[in-house]
């Protein structure tokens, strides 16, 4: 999906529709539901192919969170970065990558994005403008603002977007990037995806402020909470944030509020929270949100909305077979990647 | 694992690494109350590696204590606590993450006593579970203890067995200055020997974990479990190798290494940490510096982690880091060469 | 000076000065006004003996920063902790350190508050509740925090009052510490000597929001901005933050807007900031500004003022012969301090 | 300085370390728009030890940028500017505070390549003066390196003289991996005759400093400028060491050192990190494990830092570091042992 679509209307066509959702036209939404169902199905194939042991180490599943990863990204124009984190899978689709590469990384194939080598927490498509998912919570952070001042020198005209949870804005790191990319006013657009907890700690235990974006007022810049099961809304603070960003006004501090409906990963008993809550922001699915909006609205007709998912389900199935089948990694490749010369 | 059984007393049961560490930090925390024990996810989840367990429903949320994630600072904070009368225990959720709180431990906690002419101590215990074998990657599966080996002021233990986590652990505990324990997430589940009460296994001792008299072999960690089982294969070659597990990588216990090694004329040293500037160049280090230099039949041989980040796929990680049969592998090799 | 005088009268006796002068008695305003002369002689014989070879290492001198010093621990008690920076001796001094321990340690003297293992930026007294200076930029803020939790796990009823710099406050660790302090409600008082420059950095440089305090906002604390040249002025504003920490309240963040009359360190040849400012700065001298006020209000006259700036002078120069003439450490004794046993 | 004089081509002057580091600095800027200079005061104030001196008036403050005091930010800005096209030199201000910034050079500039299978690269530099004799104590007088010489991923560089700090900044600049220069703060100010031009320094290559016969004397940074002065001094007691400059810890050069082993049969290896896991720990393993084991007639002595963070009193200072004396009486003791 092309940001430029996304602006061709600004709702003239769709007045009865609230602003955020008429700015979108039906390819982009098409296109944006067609990621958030790539999301949701390729999270739940990793999870059964834990199950089924075709999966070495952990992982961190996004299931839940799908309009953030998805409407953050979508005012993004094709050479624009973004960085990810340790729950990276959904904002990899988002930003276009091909789920067979990916589940081939998850297998820990040759032919996966990072040759095996990464899994699931450091997926990474360089060229195509992904510069890593992270193991280390606000490791990217800071790489964001070397980013900002890579395209500032270059005076290319991109942007970065760097994802990061609630419990990673208690790290130094946070606030070491968002000062640094506020003084030098840089193209970056921080996106905290607030799912409630960082790992089993209570947003509400491990910061006495109520919003993440409050803490946009320390560094003098834009800070925004937003519905981050809100595809629409997601995407219209974004593409502000982006189109502030790329005129070199600065960065912004955007907070989605979302949830993950799985543990945090595979060893998670879910003991610091209740089946009640769960349930209740599983009424927040975001991807039905978005249908049950379309349909009312008439955008879509429920076949139409059918044949997306479908689709999606079909492209994952697909994936993780062309992951089985490709080879392993050589041992005697082992330290081929370690230094460039 | 004869040591164990050597020197348990009293009621003594299977318990699992993780238990082993988690009765430790009970016993100290009833014992003492200025001990108290914090660090991510260490409460109610239990610490990501079960260590924790149910020890905040034991002794309440004002002793086991969830931090938000901030490496820097929950270390800072242990130090704080220290200078001032406590005992903390703080985990790091993975000892990669330390990379994080390196200025508190090495410029803070183990400099403040002697910065300050030795009018403080900085009695802590950091618990950093390390290694690879997980499938958890280049930045989860780090052995770093050979970093802090490098610094006075602190001590590092790498306890291999049950009974070592919880004597050692016993130990850290007590002393007064700043103790990192690296604890690799494979052993948790392991399973040994434990004494009911609270005993101590003292700092700086190294463990015979075998007798023998063609090679010295000395692991660390997980490492010394694999070298007691290589041995054990070895000796099916009619080799006697002598397994020496370190424990306590800072001080190192020279004494027990050398006198081997007097009796043995060769050495192999195993760790998982990278090769290069791990701490098995230390121990050749100090085995080719002293006296016992003289008494080398063949040259010190290190089996150390690859020079690359631990990767994912599972071929690989195990190819990063050395297996069983590399050990007997370099072992017969070294006795041949001597013999030749 | 106890804090308890300080309270005593509220001002109600010296009706017609601001409340903040008048809430301190005379006595606790003479003790005030010796710490700042000690302070400042102490940094004066510091740069002489510098000039004259007697000191190895470099040094950070506080002249002009008295006032930010003394008024923000006027409020402590005897058994309350600080947490100094590597521009210390302030610190040091207000705590009650005696100048003459302070120079052998200086110059490296056995006799040291350190025995001459820690110098200038290490100079602490754990006994006398100085946890020590620190060479590391923001290096005793989350030790603050371990400190708080030991006053909360004692039930001590004490305060920790952390000192730092603007610099320091873009640090992670100020992020880290902040919070951690704000969410358990730590009986902590942040004190932020903004003196305009971190080394070279001017403020406006390196941050984008006006106030160091502005900050407090991302922790829900109270931020408090104060003229750091007003020794009243930080008093009354520390003595608030301090009955709050010891009331189990929670932190509060102090600003003291000060400035440093020397360059940072002894390379500094200050290219980074005019003369005029330098000399505008020195009109604003906390220790004049003070004396005027009393003999304005004539609370003090010329003659007594006098008296305590000699009896400072006098105490100071003893304190450098008796530190000249202690004996150097002992080289045998080098690994002496390094564990205790 | 026979290596300078060897080397050298075309133009050549006296300078001094920091100011060959900021010619190359000036030359690399000039030569490519993709470099940058970064740090804590590098711009107006010309660095803490006047290294980038006037270079934020020759390129101005967007290309020489004065940084807040964020060092893990600062890292891994540099990361990010050289995985999107730039080559980013960062100074951190005393090599210390790279405790801050750890995280960022070892688990993402270190790591990326690899976790990335390949598909990215890292190309940044980080100066970090390092080393004590100034009487900044223990928070700013560390030699830190040992610990990077154990990451994969990085290189790590000790240039010793004004010529090599030239040439090794210059090559580091072109390489496409992370490097990191410990440059000795006293250093700074010693001369050496430098090119004009800009010349690379091989990275990863050692130096012969000087031929000799009876013992190899390997020293790193500082002191392998001691090594030389006291191997003159070992030449009048009829000694005649060999003086390899080490340059390059990461990749280290084991090949010369292996030859002139090979030749003078004992081997002294000095340094001033702590001795315990510093360097030459890793110098002396790499040939006690080699086949030029069997050419040693001494044991391998290592001189290092001692047992203890830097004191402040200078002549604590002093004795907490391998000094010009210490290295004539070990290679003396060393050659007579051999001899006995
Ligand atoms: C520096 C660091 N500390 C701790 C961890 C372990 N860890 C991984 S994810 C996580 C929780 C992160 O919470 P948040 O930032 O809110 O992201 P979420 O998992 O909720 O998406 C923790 C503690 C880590 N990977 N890195
Ligand atoms: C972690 C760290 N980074 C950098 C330095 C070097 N340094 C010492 S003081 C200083 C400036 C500090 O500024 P500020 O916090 O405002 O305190 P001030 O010197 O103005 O009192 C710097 C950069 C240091 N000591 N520690
Ligand atoms: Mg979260
Ligand atoms: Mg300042």
């Amino acid at each position: 999906m092309s940001a430029r679509k996304t602006d061709d209307t600004s709702g003239a066509q769709r007045p009865n529709q609230r602003p955020e959702l008429a700015a979108l036209d039906d390819e982009t939404i098409a296109g944006a539901l067609t990621r958030m169902h790539l999301i949701r199905k390729f999270e739940e194939a990793a999870e059964a192919s834990y199950m089924r042991g075709l999966i070495h180490g952990t992982m961190h599943l996004s299931i839940g969170q799908e309009a953030s990863a998805v409407g953050a990204t979508l005012p993004l124009e094709a050479h624009d970065y973004i960085l990810s984190t340790h729950r990276g899978h959904g904002h990899c689709i988002a930003r276009g990558a091909e789920p067979k590469l990916m589940f081939a990384e998850f297998f820990g194939k040759e032919t996966g994005y990072c040759k095996g080598r990464g899994g699931s927490m450091h997926i990474a498509d360089v060229e195509g403008g992904n510069l890593g998912a992270n193991g280390i919570v606000g490791g990217g952070l800071p790489i964001a603002v070397g980013v900002g001042m890579s395209i500032k020198a270059q005076k290319n005209g991109r942007v970065c977007m760097v994802f990061f949870g609630d419990g990673a804005s208690n790290e130094g790191a946070f606030h070491e990037a968002l000062n640094m990319a506020s003084i030098w006013k840089l193209p970056v657009v921080f996106v905290c995806e607030n799912n409630k907890y960082g790992m089993s700690m209570d947003i509400s235990r491990a910061m006495a402020v109520a919003n993440v974006a409050d803490r946009a007022a320390a560094y003098a810049m834009p800070g925004h909470s937003v519905d981050g099961n809100d595809l629409a809304g997601v995407a219209a603070v974004a593409r502000e944030a982006v189109a502030r960003a790329r005129s070199g006004e600065g960065p912004s501090l955007i907070e989605c509020k979302t949830y993950r409906w799985r543990g945090h990963s595979k060893s998670d008993r879910n003991l610091y929270r209740s089946k009640e809550e769960i349930e209740e922001w599983r009424l927040q699915d975001p991807i039905r949100r978005l249908e049950d909006e379309l349909k009312a609205h008439d955008r879509f007709d429920a076949p139409s909305l059918m044949k997306l998912e479908e689709d999606a389900q079909r492209e994952i199935d697909t994936a993780v077979e062309f992951a089985r089948t490709c080879p392993d990694p050589d041992p005697k490749d082992l330290t081929r990647d370690v230094y460039a010369i | 694992m004869p040591s164990e059984t050597l020197e348990a007393t009293g009621d003594v049961r299977e318990l699992s690494y993780a238990e082993a560490v988690r009765e430790a930090l009970g016993q100290a925390m009833e014992a003492d109350e200025r001990v108290f024990l914090f660090g991510e996810d260490v409460g109610v989840y239990g610490g990501a590696f079960g260590v924790s367990g149910d020890l905040v429903h034991r002794f309440g949320k004002e002793r086991v204590i969830d931090t938000p994630i901030s490496e820097l600072g929950i270390a800072g904070a242990a130090v704080g606590a220290a200078i001032t009368g406590m005992r903390p225990v703080l985990e790091i959720q993975f000892s990669d993450f330390v990379t994080l709180a390196m200025e508190q431990l090495v410029n803070q906690a183990a400099k403040i006593r002697f910065m300050f002419g030795g009018k403080a101590s900085v009695p802590m215990v950091v618990r950093l579970p390390g290694g690879s074998g997980t499938g958890a990657a280049a930045q989860h599966s780090q052995s770093l203890e050979a970093w802090f080996a490098h610094v006075p002021g602190l001590k590092v233990l790498q306890p291999s067995t049950p009974h070592d986590a919880k004597g050692m652990l016993l130990a850290a505990i007590d002393d007064p200055n700043p103790v990192l324990i690296f604890e690799h997430k494979l052993l948790y589940k392991t399973k040994g020997h434990v004494p009911a009460e609270a005993y101590r296994v003292p700092i700086g001792q190294a463990a015979i974990r075998r007798e023998g008299r063609d090679i010295t072999i000395v692991g660390s960690s997980i490492m010394a479990r694999k070298a007691e089982a290589a041995a054990e294969r070895l000796a099916g070659d009619g080799i006697s190798a002598e397994v020496i597990d370190l424990r306590s990588i800072r001080p190192i216990d020279f004494t027990t290494i050398a006198e081997s090694v007097r009796k043995t004329h060769r050495l192999l040293v195993v760790y998982e940490g990278v090769k290069t500037m791990g701490i098995g160049a230390e121990i050749s280090a100090m085995i080719a510096e002293s006296e016992v230099f003289d008494f080398l039949d063949a040259p010190i041989i290190r089996l150390g982690g690859a020079d690359s980040p631990i990767p994912y796929n599972p071929v690989l990680e195990k190819a990063a880091v050395p297996q069983e049969d590399d050990i007997v592998t370099a072992a017969a090799n070294l006795v041949r060469r001597g013999e030749a």
